[in-house]
């Protein structure tokens, strides 16, 4: 696919739209540099630089395409999001504010009153607000729904209470979306808020978390009285989870679509690419010759590409409707798979140079990649086996406690 | 096969589901393993009316290359063929049609296409020699003066193809023939084997003489016709085990639904949920390479020969895991004989061994990465 | 451990017995063939050999040793069944008759009427009968207590209708243990009765089952009004199930401490024993230099002992009590887990060759492990990997139906 | 370690249990990883106080050798150290107190063996290459005419041992050799490990020459003294990756018993109780083999060398696999640098890949049976 063959499809207001775009992007933005990562919470250079490129973007009128007019945007097609993408390739977009036209746009666009999409949505467009959204608890693990932050109302007040982890760039955010219990008599799925919350303000507490690679993208926030006004709810009051359904289902399509706009615009590949690390890896070590070692090499090889083959061949089954939305989820799991493979023959292949390294190099590589492997993290691969067991394979769910049991019965962790 | 399918291709798929469904379900392999006999010839030639070794064949020779997509719709068929652990000679003359076709004399295709077609004349491929290692790599046999010996080993269909298309070594590189079976100096030995219905043999020549009309392409050529062939085969043992796997799952999937046990079906229970889980995302990339290495065949595109290599590393490890873990789904009865179960088992447990098995093709895309 | 140290630390007692037993066996039982199979159902004269060898221990006052005299036994101790074992090594004994002293005798001894027990142990022991376990149905699967076979009284006889399967013998056999429903208003576990029954009478259809491999050692039998006495009935009525759990008891104790008299007798090895068979295939098949098939073949010597040591240590320390007796259930997976491995590698050191043989051999080999594999058959894997999770490692049951809800109201495949 | 101690030998690992979660427990190591510091020499000097080394060597040189059982002895203490993923230098000291025991001269025993026992003299054991195949097979180091030269690799303790033991060849064989690792022409070269906390090191000899004092029994010799160093250092390798996994295992039970999602213990989901009973299994094997290997290096039984391979074998695979899973089902939690977990998995990749991968000791039990 060549940007020629594109351009060829547009109807002239597209055309006009994609002049717009390249011209203004050209010499304004940064230019996107290979192997430099889509998103580092630790390089807080790269954060305020992607703050500065959406607020280029809104001043060239090219922020928000798809949003109304009315809360800022531009009110246009898909179509034209597509040819924004493709102009933007050579360049690194705003990818640090992922969360608000992944997510939070969309949330509020079906959820929020008129007040909140004035109010908010044009802040996310111009780069003002970077949001967070604030999923997880250290008590909940995999059972998004069994939360026990709590909301009460004061006077005209609410205040949160608990704490929330795994959350993507906490410390450099300004909103977050927030789910919190407000009434625990109710049944698991009811009875729960969804809140937009300042993330400077006091009661707060953002900490990153280190994990064992080093990095820091997600933080952990311990909400002690946090405060919200009724404005700051979205939906209804014990509505929330019809919010966060929207939510998640806005975090799969973006993942499924891809998250980083404009990345995508050069997939998918013509040719199976040859990994070359194993390639690498075996003549460094000289190993080129021996049998096992090229075994592993083919094998690895054929691991990645495969990886890549079945991430195609889901978007393009679902795209063309031939394979059920589910068939993503499918392909995660796979690579998942696929890359622990990988990443045991690769150590097996190092030996000991897998594990040591010189004193003042970083991490032993190869070695890492055993011990650091999670690209489903945590107890989230069981969730996605039973995902596909159940929605894309159609077998029964397991037997459980009943849907109608008050929160206040069933036993979390909180109470145990 | 591939997610987005030409209106032809899907009508190919639907006829050949039909036809094999109900002309020759599993229960034929079954017939043709109990009574340890051939696949008769006759039943051959009404399938290849089907059109099915015609994709590769030109019009003229009473083909429909023309129209076809070759080694994507013959993957289509052959992953048909798999569903019902079809036992006929399918690879051996789709491979000797498509050779014969891009490399043959017109003399050769006058002589050898229409019969192929037709299914009334049967092909086998003889290239690889005997051993563990074999299978992969050409040149068990060798040539000179037009005169060759060695002997072939692991050939689909040897004692029932009266066409053979031989690959040998002479001092350049490879050439082919293509010699009638019963050429003074062959002898066939028929191997038993665990892929039950499915006839497999030695083929051995002891100094046979042929004359230059049997020499296929170029003498001494560098190999390209034979690793075109290769890929074509590679491509149609690949649909088939994706067609073994579809199917198992298939009525694995059925099974866990409606068996019971402690008062639940058994598919609701975790554990096997998880196992279905990754299966479905094993075979889901399984079918990914399938579909791909199928296209870059037809185009002959630059990565045709690794995309075969990477589909073999994934079907032949897959196949085998899969269908080994349906039958323990299935309890005790999938042990049994009645059960069609083990017939695909054994013919995933033969496609991963035969042509190359996946170490062996490790090592080949290794070889193709330049290391 | 030799004969000479055996003795040794014998009592004058069990010196006489232990001399007996060696006197009369000498010259008049067959002697143990290396490679013959322990149980052989197909092999139709080897059954009849196993019932004369029964007799000629019953007639030389060595049949029973630990059975109470009033039922033809001995009366004697375990150790004297420690010695008969060791003085029977050299033999074959009646292994065919396995089931008798193994579980029938056992569950008669502690269920049976005075009356059953004079009637049916003496001829267990003088080799007139052979008893099946019909345990499996169809329909069952893992859930032995789901069963469906179904007895009801008319007039003074039962009359037993269903089918079970995997039944060992079945066909050679001559009195069968059947658990059979006679109250289906009851809960699952509740309702059952075991019965005595004739194999050979009318209403009872005894087919062998052949499996992928060609063999026929279990059958299925199609019960239709098949007949028993209310003397046939063992324990109470409706309270099958405390007989059942006799039954699964005996069965598992008989499987740590070895199923078959005299076998164990050579053990413990006292060397780690050199797996020949991948050795002797790499050096066939031409491979012993190359460096993937030495690791193979590595593999599969390690795999082997593996096998052997961790049978060992479950069985030593089972004995010694520092291990709990489920861990006679990790060892059995354990072996299954380490013979897959080392079927899938020694399919890979044969590749083609293993697919394929001369026409007049048997199944290829090593392809044939491949699809036979059932070490732990069928759905017993997953049977015993809920007892070693919930027994051996204390976790919790999974939520299920309530005990107590009446068998006719949960849901069977014969419901379904 | 085995299902059956003496009394002796459960009081030591009970004694051995308390001291090591009391005054050295998984924080000593992670301390030591956060401030990129080494095992404090006078730290090491109270672990030997505990008699570990001790074990070893004979009572007139201060050890405790004649009431101990060796081998056995040592891996119960090894899999205690595993448990809290010590950092200190068990294996290299008790190794070289093991072999100038067996194979010094009366003026070496005298001089090296109370020091090692008391702890204030620490030893290396430099042996292996320093390519990706290294571990296993001595003679990375030549010597003639008493000067040696080579680089040592993947030393453990390199940096912090005052003494090395040296294995070299030469023309007939190896040859062993006791020098300080301040020698002239001795440099030793940290590494950074994945294994945090406990040091290793390239250690790089330029010509050193050593008088005749230095040799450790003959020189050239056939290379059994070697042999049963390598195989002492295997079954310590061994034994602490049980106690890693026993541990490891130990707060996975625990905290899936604790932890509720869906308003169960997530202990109950049958999909994670069938890993771990397959975990158990797998266990269950490693302990059967490192608790045969180290009785068969005690009593130098004719399999010993067979043994501590198939040790590896299962203990290098499974010590990764199930604490890798052991991670996976902490969720999150057991991705942070905060929690344990890590330490012990990254000690448990580190040696499944000194020493011989297992794939390199596969290779080696194919040479003992004879292939």
């Amino acid at each position: 696919m060549t940007l020629a063959t594109c351009e060829d499809r547009d109807t002239d207001e597209l055309r006009a739209f994609r002049l717009k775009a390249r011209e203004w992007m050209a010499g304004r933005l940064p230019p996107r540099i290979p192997g430099q990562p889509y998103m580092d919470w630790t390089d807080k250079e790269l954060v305020a630089a992607d703050r500065r490129t959406q607020r280029i973007l809104w001043d060239g009128g090219l922020a928000g395409i798809t949003v109304p007019k009315e809360y800022g945007g531009l009110g246009l097609t898909r179509q034209h999001e597509t040819v924004f993408g493709e102009e933007a390739a050579p360049y690194r977009l705003a990818w640090h504010l992922g969360n608000n036209y992944n997510i939070v746009q969309p949330v509020l666009l079906a959820h929020g009153t008129e007040e909140q999409k004035h109010k908010y949505i044009p802040r996310m467009l111009n780069g003002d607000h970077i949001w967070a959204q604030m999923t997880s608890e250290p008590s909940g693990g995999s059972d998004l729904f069994g939360l026990i932050t709590r909301a009460e109302k004061r006077g005209d007040k609410w205040y949160i209470n608990g704490s929330k982890i795994w959350t993507t760039g906490g410390e450099d955010s300004d909103m977050g979306l927030c789910l919190a219990r407000t009434d625990p008599t109710l049944p698991k799925h009811q009875g729960l808020t969804m809140f937009m919350v300042e993330m400077h303000q006091p009661g707060m507490t953002v900490r990153p978390l280190t994990l064992v690679n080093g990095t820091q993208d997600f933080c952990q926030e311990f909400l002690d009285d946090v405060e919200a006004s009724e404005d700051n709810i979205v939906g209804e009051i014990n509505g929330g989870w019809a919010v966060a359904t929207t939510q998640l289902a806005a975090e799969r399509s973006a993942t499924s679509r891809g998250w980083y706009i404009g990345v995508g615009a050069s997939l998918p590949r013509e040719r199976i690419e040859i990994a070359s690390h194993p390639v690498k890896l075996a003549h460094e070590l000289g190993l080129a010759e021996t049998q096992r070692a090229r075994q592993i090499v083919g094998e690895v090889i054929a691991l990645e590409a495969l990886r890549e083959l079945v991430a195609q061949r889901a978007s393009k089954g679902i795209d063309a409707g031939t394979l059920p939305p589910t068939t993503g989820g499918v392909a995660s799991l796979a690579s998942s798979t696929l890359n622990q493979r990988a990443s045991e023959l690769m150590t097996e292949l190092a030996g000991p140079c897998g594990v040591t390294g010189p004193a003042d190099g970083g991490e032993p590589e190869q070695g890492m990649d055993r011990v650091w492997l999670f690209r489903i993290g945590g107890g989230s691969a069981e969730m996605l086996r039973n995902t596909i067991s159940e929605r894309h394979l159609g077998l029964p769910r397991e037997p459980g406690p009943g849907k109608d049991v008050p929160f206040n019965q069933l036993r979390t962790n909180a109470a145990s | 096969m591939d997610v987005v399918l030409s209106e032809n291709q899907t009508l190919l798929q639907q006829a050949t589901r039909r036809f094999v469904e109900q002309e020759h379900p599993v229960v034929q392999t079954r017939r043709l393993a109990d009574a340890k006999a051939a696949f008769p010839a006759e039943t051959w030639t009404q399938c290849a009316a089907q059109g099915w070794v015609a994709l590769f064949v030109p019009e003229q020779h009473g083909g429909m290359a023309g129209e076809a997509e070759g080694a994507v719709d013959a993957a289509i068929v052959a992953e048909e063929l798999g569903r019902q652990v079809f036992a006929g000679p399918f690879a051996s003359n789709a491979v000797a049609a498509f050779a014969i076709a891009n490399a043959g004399s017109d003399a050769q295709r006058a002589q050898f296409l229409p019969g192929l077609a037709s299914g009334e004349m049967q092909a086998a491929w003889c290239f690889a020699g005997t051993g563990p290692q074999a299978g992969l790599e050409p040149g068990a046999l060798t040539v000179s003066d037009n005169r060759f010996s060695g002997s072939a080993g692991f050939v689909e269909n040897g004692a029932n193809a009266g066409l053979l298309l031989v690959t040998a070594r002479d001092g350049q590189g490879l050439s082919q023939f293509v010699i009638p079976a019963d050429h003074p100096g062959v002898s066939v030995e028929p191997l038993r084997s665990l892929d039950l219905g499915r006839g497999y043999a030695t083929v051995r020549f002891d100094g046979v003489s042929v004359d230059n009309g049997a020499l296929l392409g170029q003498s001494g050529a560098p190999g390209g016709n034979f690793e075109r062939q290769l890929q074509l085969a590679l491509v149609l043992q690949c649909a088939e085990t994706i067609g073994l796997i579809d199917r198992a799952f298939e009525f694995t999937l059925e099974w866990v639904r409606q068996r019971h046990a402690f008062g639940r079906p058994i598919g609701s229970f975790q554990a096997l949920k998880h196992r279905l889980a990754d299966h479905t995302a094993e075979f889901e990339a399984a079918k990914a390479a399938v579909a791909y290495a199928a296209k870059a065949v037809h185009s002959s595109a630059s990565d045709a020969a690794i995309a075969v290599s990477i589909a073999k590393s994934q079907c032949g490890k897959q196949g085998v895991e899969i269908i080994r873990d349906c039958v323990q789904m299935h309890g005790g009865i999938g042990l049994t004989w009645e059960h069609d179960l083990h017939f695909y088992l054994r013919r995933a447990v033969a496609n991963q061994s035969l042509l190359g098995t996946p170490a062996m093709h490790h090592e080949r895309i290794a070889a193709l990465a330049g290391l």
